[in-house]
């Protein structure tokens, strides 16, 4: 057993008092024992708290950290695995005690050994009061154990009605929408003699697979726009101009062999 | 502390007063899940307890309650007073938006009434559903107007006072106009695609009684 | 005819008298095992009535009963006497026992309400596992909050009617000692100082994720 060294290391540290008698050291060694009853290191901070057997808010942290350093040792000496919780634990606790106990650096600009402390404290003191809040609650009178609901309820039945609602401001749109419709002339018909710049693209498009040999631009022209003079304006402008589009997008090739002479596309392989 | 009071009436070997065991029976019979026979309830009593009495006292002192004790077979249970049965109905009311055939239908009438079936539908451009018209005369909303003087003495549709009264109109003439209308920048003259007319649909009922939907209204001279 | 008896107080345009506004209330009451509101129970009531004054009457009617008329959160409920829970010994739930660290987690958000979970580690300074926070939803004492403003957003956990109801609380401002801890500055939520270590901090709090709590805290406009 380490227990003497562990006395001893203790008392190393603390220069005096520490842990003396055999009932504390009794509980120093159930802490070990009982590591896997903890809940995470503030809980084993709070029980080591409680042995000092003083108000949470005089419990002197220096203590404290010694204890549980000392816990921690301990624990390593008799190979026990702590988590990783512990053992930041102890490092934040052995930086604390160090401030605690050094004088303070006064180029420093972390908060003191004081304030850290004092934020420890009030975890303590916080957790302790939760739990004695928890246990007041689960003392209560409970529902189902101590008072009852009713055993035999009765059946609400469930009524649906559906309202149905409209507002002015719908009923105007709707007029207004019907109203709109009527005003509104179908632009298309304006437009008969045009073939867009979009159509002659798309027609195109579907058309160049067959390709495969020079033909003339002229044989691409949609039916219905090559008799009208102003229907074949439009068709011959929008086809070239597709055209042209198609070689910069690398689809086809386009020649013309003299001024005048009739443009060729084929298809670009 | 429960098993308090009872070790303190148990040892004193005398039943508790009448009043508290008339409170006991009224939290037996309250918290069970069955009506309860007298017996069962005093074997959960303290000693010497008169269930039968208890239970005569509650009875009487729930008389004319929202609640009566009342006897099921041999057993004993509560039951709220049949008089406020209703009170055990739920009503929960669901709004729904009207759909827009409905809408533009009311508003065809409500706009152009007396109006007939056929003209909604000419105005509309589809054809009216029997539904949509038929939840427009369930909700009050519209009712049949004077038959029209027209061949196949065709009947109307108007706006009833329920309408007025749910859109908060006085009269079918405060509805608004079309310049109002458009004021309220309700009126476009271009209306996106989506809205184009699809023109045909249910024309050929629009035509039967030939009827001239335009010139109606009055209302919206521009 | 429980109609004739809505009609006859419809028709007369006033509701009906107090003594039996009351009747209404203990009947709606009685008929469910669940806490009602006050705006549940009006609704079902005629036209006119004012169920919190006739629940007002209510209670004072039962003060002293076998069965209370408690209030939980802004909802009522009839409960049998605490003092008669010996009683009904048979009637008793068992309930599955909560580990501690559930029971301390639940009062932290109890107490400390709207609470992440990261608060919750910080205070118990170990991670809360995922099955001790889904067994208090499951048990519909919990239930998710708003969430936090704080970077992330983390959502937040509340208690909830059933959680009152089922410890007896008017609201959580009857939490046991809830003055006193306020008073010593134990519900405050301090930020530790610099170079703490964030003790049980687990992941993230997007664990949550999904969940936007919607209205919350009614219950607990302090």
């Amino acid at each position: 057993m380490d227990e003497h060294d562990f006395e001893e290391d203790f008392e190393n540290a603390d220069g005096a008092g520490g842990v003396t008698n055999v009932a504390d050291r009794m509980a120093a060694e159930a802490l070990i024992v009982d590591v896997d009853g903890f809940e995470g290191p503030l809980d084993l901070l709070l029980t080591m708290g409680r042995t000092q057997k003083v108000d949470l808010r005089k419990v002197s942290i220096l203590e404290l950290a010694k204890q549980y350093l000392a816990f921690v040792e301990t624990a390593r000496e008799m190979r026990i695995e702590l988590a990783a919780d512990y053992l930041v634990m102890a490092a934040w606790l052995a930086f604390l005690k160090s401030r605690l106990l050094l004088p303070p650096d006064p180029t420093d600009e972390g908060p003191s050994g004081e304030e850290l402390a004092a934020h420890l404290a009030f975890q303590l003191e916080r957790l302790q009061a939760m739990r004695e809040a928890a246990a007041k609650l689960m003392a209560r009178d409970r529902l189902g154990q101590n008072f009852f609901a009713r055993g035999l309820p009765e059946d609400v039945t469930r009524l649906r009605r559906v309202r149905y609602i409209a507002t002015l401001l719908d009923l105007m749109q709707g007029y207004a929408r019907i109203r709109t419709r009527d005003e509104f002339r179908p632009y298309a018909m304006d437009r008969e003699a045009v073939f867009s710049l979009e159509q002659a693209l798309e027609r195109m498009r579907g058309l160049i697979g067959f390709a495969g040999t020079w033909t003339e631009i002229s044989a691409y022209l949609p039916e219905g726009f090559t008799t009208d003079p102003k229907r074949r304006r439009s068709a011959t402008a929008s086809t070239f101009a597709a055209a042209l589009e198609l070689v910069r997008e690398g689809r086809i090739d386009l020649r013309q062999s003299e001024t005048f002479a009739p443009i060729e596309l084929r298809r670009r392989d | 502390m429960p098993e308090d009071t009872e070790d303190e009436h148990e040892s004193l070997f005398a039943a508790p007063p009448m009043a508290e065991q008339e409170r006991m029976c009224e939290a037996i019979l309250f918290a069970t899940a069955e009506p309860v026979t007298v017996r069962e309830i005093e074997s959960r009593m303290p000693h010497g307890s008169d269930a039968a009495e208890a239970l005569a006292h509650l009875r009487r002192r729930y008389e004319g309650r929202g609640v009566h004790l009342v006897r099921v077979g041999d057993a004993w249970a509560m039951r709220t007073a049949p008089d406020l049965g209703f009170l055990m109905q739920r009503e929960t009311v669901e709004t729904r938006k009207l759909s827009r055939a409905a809408i533009e239908t009311l508003a065809i009438i409500a706009y152009h009434q007396p109006v007939t079936r056929a003209e909604i539908e000419e105005i509309r451009g589809v054809s009216v559903s029997r539904g949509t018209v038929d939840q427009l005369l369930e909700l009050e909303w519209i009712r049949f107007g004077r038959r029209k003087m027209t061949p196949g003495r065709p009947v109307t549709f108007v706006v009833t006072q329920g309408f007025l009264d749910h859109f908060g109109l006085e009269s079918p003439r405060d509805l608004p106009g079309l310049k109002e209308l458009r004021a309220a920048g309700l009126l476009e003259n271009r209306p996106p695609p989506d809205q184009m007319p699809s023109l045909g649909e249910g024309e050929d009922d629009a035509r039967e009684d030939g009827t001239d939907a335009k010139g109606q209204d009055e209302l919206f001279g521009e």
